[in-house]
């Protein structure tokens, strides 16, 4: 089994997390796609630890976890802050900076 | 290429494309809680990829962290939060989902030409030796070893995370919380009397919990204001006109 | 210690010491700052009498390590040149005080803060000239601008914001450029022996460099000190910025702040790039002889009387550029006695000016008239100082501007010739406000201005004194300034030309 | 040459004088004039007293210098604060004083009801000072810094009551006009140094004896454009006419007996120079020929007393000019027309200054008329005068005149009978024009104004008039006598070889004679023995009405250069702000323009900013693409 094959999954995965910080509008569900992107990229480092053979990848994929962790944690506080007072989840709303 | 050589190689093109299938339906999906649970199964497979390619520590870990921890906390706060009524999927901002998506194809395209062409010309070493002791205590070699220094400041970073998200989600109250003395003086003197009893409370059918059912009002109408907000945001009120006697399925049932 | 730290450090002192009065006591304020800079200016008299002037080395040297790792150094030294700016600027802060006695007043800040920026404006334009490392020079340079932004930005009048950020855009582009061009001797100090900003030093780099390189650099460092000094047509800032600012920040800008391109093309550009100099000199003769004749076209042009004097000295730096590239020992010491005499001419003409301003309220030449039969003496004051700047014989400037004209006609006939013409158009430029503003009969509104007082008397006599003295006796001066621009030019490789009919008969 | 220590109290003595008054403000209104004419008069003694000196002396040694401080010192750029007092200085010190101090004496009296009569004082004695400086300054630029101070001097005297808008304009003109002179000064100064390496009459001398023509012609163009701008003469000529605005003792004293001969003596100072090139001697007569005619053709048609005697100076100025371009035959001439012209064009201003103190400050003389009677000794010592200036013998003008022409005869081949026709067709004008002034003022019916009380003025005022009287009456015998002011000058400007005679002596006098008779008989006809309007008449020949516009020379100076100046100066203005400023604000426009368009990317929506890094990430890995390729 070729393991770049999971490069291209990861590429794929990548992409479409993109696509979806993108396009959809819900806070919460962005952060799900940022999420995805995150994975996308572990999915790369233990790949390449792999087809290196040394474990590098992986401490560092562990700690992309942690700090992927840690985001959302942040981020969803942030998230229930702005709807406590905005009453909304939608991204588009939150656009206070523009003027 | 294309031949199925091992077991790895079937589970691989079996679960890859569910993958993809799952991630691809996260941006189609209506509901956000139909988002995360597709993202929970991307985040399994990847577990299970992490597994199949030696990482069994990661994969574990995906699953207890990410699946178990992270997804339960993106439903709780979609709980919390509730499901907005705008969380549509027509397009407000002109032009940008074309834009995206062209951009996202190319970028996406262009990521996997690199990938082809960027192949290292040899077989994968594979984690045989790495892992000859183990891979949790491979990892844990490397962790406690050379990374013990990023260890220790992502450690540091997950309590201020913690200590931030805490700050950031407690709410201190700028006035007093009005007691219901105060309350109820405020609805007297309220513009109108129809507040002082209190909001009229749901459900005046008793074959139903009742409180997703509007109260009716003496012309017979629905009492917008006697069921939360939320329920009513979700979609989930129901109509209380469904049961009208006319309506009403008048076979008994044998409850047991 | 050292005597030009000293003089760097008394007012850094004095700034501090206004610091603590409270800000309530104004008056304790205005005799503090006094106080400082006359005993800064002692300090600059005393330091004139021990250099030796025969010696054409730097004097009073002191380096001081600052950063070693880029080579920099706190490095001060004056030759002739420096000292005659820095006793120019030490005299003339002093005068500027007292004269802008009250110009504190009334503007965005309190008055405290205004003779802290003028006093540490003051530590910098000593600086700025004792500075014998080029990242020190820089520093100041720029370091300058922001006490002057201030002063205008939130003393001035008029549209005194708009005047101080073109200013400070204009300068900070100047001085971009600089950096660039010291940076790049910087790097090519290192391939040759070293990195180093002595200016010493720095100054054998040119052979190490490529014409291109040097012509680069060289523009580098002029365009900085062609904006700062302004030459045609990179002067639009000035008239604003003079005629915005207080009259004793106007005094500073012109007098002293100006000098500094002019101060630099000489230190800067010729010694560090002598064959890129040489190559420039056309070019900048021309825009010099071209500042000249504008300047002088557009004071006459000029409706307010700040923007008047603006305009003069930009034909006046332009007479000192074109002394300076003449590369002839009569247009260098001529150009270095310009700049002192410019300083006190435009000084008493910006003070008298500022005076008449305050009087009056306005600055429109339009609204005086007849100011002769009013306020005689405040009339005579701005007359002297006019004859001054159109350098009537007798008066400081016609030595300089005379020795400009003679030094530059020996090697550039044809600029010096129509730089000539300009002093028929000085005539005018100072002929036509003093008609319109002392002469005729008194207009409404000018009635009842009050004469000088005593204090103002005593600002303006020593300017006055000045500018009389150094006409008919300017030998103190020029014996100091003249074995520095024999020895400039020296190095720079340029002999004097010899009389043409006489030569060899 | 002998070294002396006294000649910088010639020049100390008024420049105090000045110092003081002004310096002292209100406090010396008591006394300001009598010690500005104490110390005036006491340069005069001392003028006498270094004249004596010199007396003693050989004519070669005759010369005194004295270097009072090294003043400009910069590589071979050397010039001191040099004194030079020679036969030539003398006779300028001595009139600048003596009719300097005169005048100081007449304007006691004719300035004392006026509120600045110090400030009078302080400015007179500052132009003596400096005009003793122009003619004993050892070197051109020492001459120039006097140059400039007459000049200064002049600008404030003729604006004096400057709260009348003309007169300040009047005083601007001439110092603008001066400085045009002034320019051509310093370009002979800088070619001079160019060329020969010195600025000194003794060392410019000294090198012009091995420089080539081109060199001493260029200086000496220079020289003559400066002499036209201080002397008022052809083109720099206008200005004359309106410094009349100055009080009348100051157009004596600066506009008539000193000031304005400066440029003579530029010229013939310069003697070697001019002698060296003839081009700029045959320009030097050129102007002077102009300049006579021209300043006679104004005074014929002016009703302004002042300004007909400003025209005739422009015209005796222009005699002066014309002798002094004849070359060593004519310098020492030029130099004895300047003396006596001295006297009595300044005894005639003081007249002139008599009458209208008489009349009110009228200085119309069609409002003028039989003021003989009541002005006796204003009337005999402007007539006294008057006879000098037409060349009557044996008044002062008739010998210094008659001189005149004849060298202009003797000059040789076609240019001397042009020259000498010239001379002569002036002396009809003068004796034209100065008749009608006489006339019209002193001896025709009287054509007053109402309420005018004509008197004679105090004895302060006319004493002076007297002595200048005096002067005019004697100086030109006294100096013919033996050719004593020709050999006089003879160790400055050289000897001059015999010329051949075109017309004897006597010839040329008895021409001279008849051309006064002719254009006395004209005037006597016009205006003694024909009505004269109180009004000037509009029907008048073109002539008349040209050069009552002096000779459209304001016109033309308007149209060439100020009109077009001024659109020059309007279009500079208007170029700075909108062109090169424009430019610079174009930059801070383009930067806001561009910042505006820019910030149309920032929505504000989180979304559109993740798009654009969607598209940055493209652009990045689409150029890591095209690298790996």
């Amino acid at each position: 089994m070729n393991p770049y094959n999971y490069l291209y999954l990861a590429a794929l995965l990548f992409t479409i997390g993109a696509v979806g910080v993108v396009v959809r509008r819900n806070a919460i569900v962005v952060f799900m796609c940022i999420e995805l992107m995150l994975n996308a990229a572990n999915l790369t480092l233990v790949t390449f630890s792999r087809i290196n053979g040394t474990l590098d990848g992986q401490v560092v994929a562990f700690f992309t976890m942690v700090v992927a962790a840690c985001e959302v944690v942040v981020g969803l506080a942030i998230i229930v802050t702005i709807y406590r007072s905005r009453r909304s989840a939608s991204v588009d709303d939150a656009s206070l900076l523009k003027r | 290429m294309l031949e199925i050589q091992t077991p790895e190689a079937v589970m691989f093109w079996v679960l890859a494309p569910l993958s993809v299938i799952a991630a691809l339906g996260m941006l189609l999906v209506k509901k956000a809680v139909h988002s995360a649970l597709l993202l929970a199964w991307v985040m399994v497979t990847l577990a299970i990829f992490y597994i199949a390619q030696d990482a069994l520590f990661l994969g574990i870990v995906q699953i207890v962290v990410y699946t178990g921890a992270v997804m339960m906390l993106f439903l709780f706060i979609l709980m919390l939060v509730g499901v907005d009524a705008s969380d549509s999927l027509t397009e407000t901002i002109a032009g940008l989902r074309p834009i995206a998506i062209t951009a996202a194809v190319g970028f996406g395209g262009l990521f996997v030409a690199l990938i082809s062409r960027a192949t290292l010309g040899r077989e994968a070493v594979g984690l045989q030796a790495a892992n000859a002791d183990g891979n949790v205590q491979g990892l844990a070699q490397k962790l406690f070893s050379t990374y013990v220094w990023p260890f220790e400041v992502v450690s540091a970073l997950l309590i201020t995370a913690a200590l931030g998200a805490m700050v950031l989600a407690h709410h201190q109250r700028s006035v007093a919380r009005p007691t219901q003395r105060q309350q109820s003086i405020a609805r007297f003197r309220s513009g109108s009397l129809a507040g002082a009893a209190g909001l009229p409370s749901p459900g005046v059918f008793a074959r139903h919990n009742a409180v997703d059912v509007p109260a009716l009002l003496p012309d017979g109408s629905a009492a917008p204001t006697s069921i939360s907000a939320t329920l009513k945001a979700r979609g989930d009120m129901l109509e209380s006109r469904s049961f009208e006697l006319g309506e009403v399925d008048n076979t008994v049932t044998e409850e047991k | 210690m050292n005597a030009l730290t000293t003089m760097m450090l008394l007012p850094i002192l004095g700034s501090l010491l206004i610091a603590v009065i409270p800000s309530d006591q104004v008056l304790r304020i205005k005799q503090a700052a006094l106080a400082v800079t006359l005993l800064v200016a002692v300090t600059g008299v005393l330091t004139w009498f021990n250099f030796d002037s025969a010696d054409t080395a730097f004097q009073f040297v002191q380096s001081v390590e600052w950063i070693p790792s880029f080579g920099i150094n706190y490095a001060v030294g004056v030759d002739g040149l420096s000292l005659v700016l820095i006793l120019m600027s030490v005299l003339l802060t002093p005068i500027v005080v007292l004269a802008g006695w009250n110009e504190s007043e009334g503007g965005r800040w309190s008055a405290k803060v205004f003779y802290i920026l003028i006093l540490v404006l003051e530590t910098m334009m000593i600086g700025v000239f004792a500075a014998t490392d080029v990242f020190l020079f820089y520093v100041i340079f720029e370091a300058m601008l922001i006490p002057v932004y201030f002063l205008i930005g939130g003393y001035g009048s008029g549209d005194r914001a708009a005047a101080a950020v073109k200013f400070l855009l204009y300068s900070l582009f100047g001085g971009l450029l600089m950096l660039a061009s010291i940076i790049g001797l910087y790097v090519i100090s290192g391939a040759n022996g070293g990195h180093t900003f002595d200016i010493a030093k720095l100054s054998e780099m040119h052979n190490y460099m490529s014409s291109t390189t040097q012509n680069l650099l060289f523009l580098g460092f002029f365009i900085a000190f062609a904006i700062k000094a302004p030459l045609w047509p990179l002067h639009t800032w000035l008239p604003g910025a003079a005629a915005s600012g207080t009259p004793g920040t106007s005094v500073l800008l012109l007098g002293v702040l100006d000098k500094v391109g002019t101060f630099g093309m000489i230190r800067f550009c010729l010694t560090l790039f002598p064959d890129a100099s040489r190559t420039f000199t056309p070019v900048i003769i021309t825009l010099a002889v071209i500042s000249i004749i504008y300047g002088a076209f557009l004071a006459i042009g000029a409706t307010d009387i700040k923007r008047l004097i603006a305009y003069t000295s930009i034909s006046h730096f332009g007479f000192i550029t074109m002394g300076i590239f003449a590369m002839t020992t009569q247009g260098h010491s001529g150009s270095t006695l310009y700049m002192f005499n410019h300083g006190f001419s435009t000084a008493a003409l910006f003070i008298v000016a500022g005076w008449m301003a305050s009087r009056r309220g306005s600055s429109k030449i339009a609204d005086f008239g007849g100011l002769q039969r009013v306020t005689p003496v405040m009339a005579w004051s701005f007359f002297i100082a006019g004859m001054s700047s159109l350098a009537l014989p007798g008066l400081s400037s016609f030595v300089s501007e005379f020795l400009v004209l003679v030094g530059t006609f020996t090697r550039y006939p044809v600029a010096a010739v129509i730089a000539t013409f300009g002093i028929v158009l000085a005539a005018l430029y100072i002929l036509i406000p003093v008609q319109k503003a002392l002469h005729g009969p008194t207009t409404p509104g000018n009635e009842n201005l009050p004469d000088l007082n005593i204090r103002e008397k005593v600002a303006i006599a020593p300017v006055m004194a000045v500018i009389i003295a150094l006409g008919f006796y300017p030998a103190p001066l020029l014996n100091v300034i003249n074995p520095t621009s024999a020895h400039i030019l020296e190095v720079q490789g340029f002999t004097d030309p010899l009389p043409s009919d006489s030569a060899g008969k | 040459m002998t070294t002396s220590t006294s000649l910088g109290y010639l020049i100390a003595l008024p420049l105090a004088g000045s110092i003081i008054l002004l310096l002292a403000g209100r406090k010396a209104d008591k006394w300001g004039h009598l010690l500005a004419t104490a110390l005036s008069a006491s340069s005069f003694g001392l003028g006498l007293y270094q004249l004596s000196q010199m007396l003693r002396l050989e004519p070669e040694e005759r010369a005194f210098t004295q270097k009072l401080f090294s003043w400009i010192s910069v590589g071979t750029f050397n010039v001191d604060a040099g004194l030079l007092l020679d036969q030539l200085s003398i006779c300028f010190v001595l009139l600048i004083t003596g009719v300097g101090t005169l005048i100081h004496i007449y304007s006691i009296s004719y300035m004392s009801h006026d509120r600045d009569r110090r400030r009078f004082f302080a400015y007179l004695n500052l132009f003596i000072a400096a005009m003793l400086l122009l003619v004993l300054g050892d070197s051109y630029l020492n001459l120039y810094v006097g140059w400039e101070g007459v000049g200064l001097a002049s600008y404030l005297l003729i604006g004096f009551w400057n709260q009348k808008p003309a007169y300040a304009t009047a005083s601007k003109k001439a110092f603008v006009m001066n400085r045009i002179g002034d320019m051509g000064l310093s370009f002979a100064i800088m070619i001079a140094f160019a060329t020969l390496g010195t600025v000194t009459f003794a060392g410019v001398k000294e090198a012009s004896e091995s420089a080539s023509t081109a060199t001493l012609t260029g200086i000496g163009i220079m020289l003559l454009i400066a002499a036209a701008g201080k002397s008022a003469q052809f083109p720099l000529q206008a200005w004359l006419g309106d410094a009349m605005a100055g009080p009348t003792p100051v157009s004596a004293l600066i506009h008539a007996a000193t000031m304005v001969t400066a440029g003579v003596y530029l010229i013939t100072r310069s003697n070697f120079i001019f002698d060296a090139a003839p081009t700029a001697q045959l320009l030097v007569v050129i102007v002077g020929a102009v300049t006579l005619i021209f300043g006679a053709l104004i005074g014929t048609a002016k009703d302004d007393i002042k300004k007909a005697l400003a025209a005739s100076t422009m015209s005796q100025i222009g005699y002066m000019t014309l002798a002094a371009g004849l070359g060593p035959a004519g310098y020492a001439i030029a130099i004895m027309h300047l003396l006596t012209h001295g006297f009595f064009k300044a005894g005639m201003f003081l007249g002139a200054g008599s009458v209208m103190h008489g009349m009110k400050d009228q200085v119309n003389m069609r409002r003028y008329g039989a003021l003989g009677k009541f002005m006796p000794i204003t009337f005999v010592t402007f007539g006294l005068g008057y006879l000098a200036i037409i060349g009557v013998p044996p008044f002062a003008g008739f010998y210094s005149k008659d001189l005149i022409i004849e060298t202009a005869f003797n000059a040789g081949g076609v240019k001397g009978i042009l020259l000498g026709s010239m001379t002569l067709f002036g002396a009809i004008l003068t004796a034209f024009y100065m008749t009608r002034v006489m006339v019209l003022t002193f001896t025709s019916p009287e054509r007053w104004e109402e309420d005018q009380h004509p008197h004679e003025s105090p004895i302060l005022m006319w004493l002076p008039m007297v002595v200048l009287a005096i002067g005019s009456v004697t100086t030109g015998y006294l100096f013919t006598r033996g050719d004593a002011l020709v050999h006089w000058l003879e160790p400055v400007f050289g000897e001059h070889g015999e010329h051949t005679e075109l017309l004897p002596h006597k010839v040329v006098s008895a021409l001279a004679i008849t051309a006064v008779i002719i254009g006395a008989s004209i005037a006597l006809v016009k205006y003694q023995f024909s009505e004269v309007d109180a009004e000037a008449p509009n029907k008048v020949s073109i002539l008349t009405r040209l050069a009552r516009k002096d000779l459209l020379q304001d016109s033309f100076n308007e149209s060439v250069f100020m009109r077009p100046g001024q659109v020059l100066t309007r279009w500079l203005v208007k170029g700075d702000d909108n062109v090169v400023d424009g430019t610079v604000r174009l930059v801070g426009r383009t930067a806001l323009g561009a910042g505006a368009e820019l910030r149309r990317t920032q929505t504000g929506f989180a979304r559109s900013y993740s798009a654009l890094i969607l598209i940055g990430a493209l652009v990045l890995i689409a150029g890591i693409w095209v690298i790996t390729q």
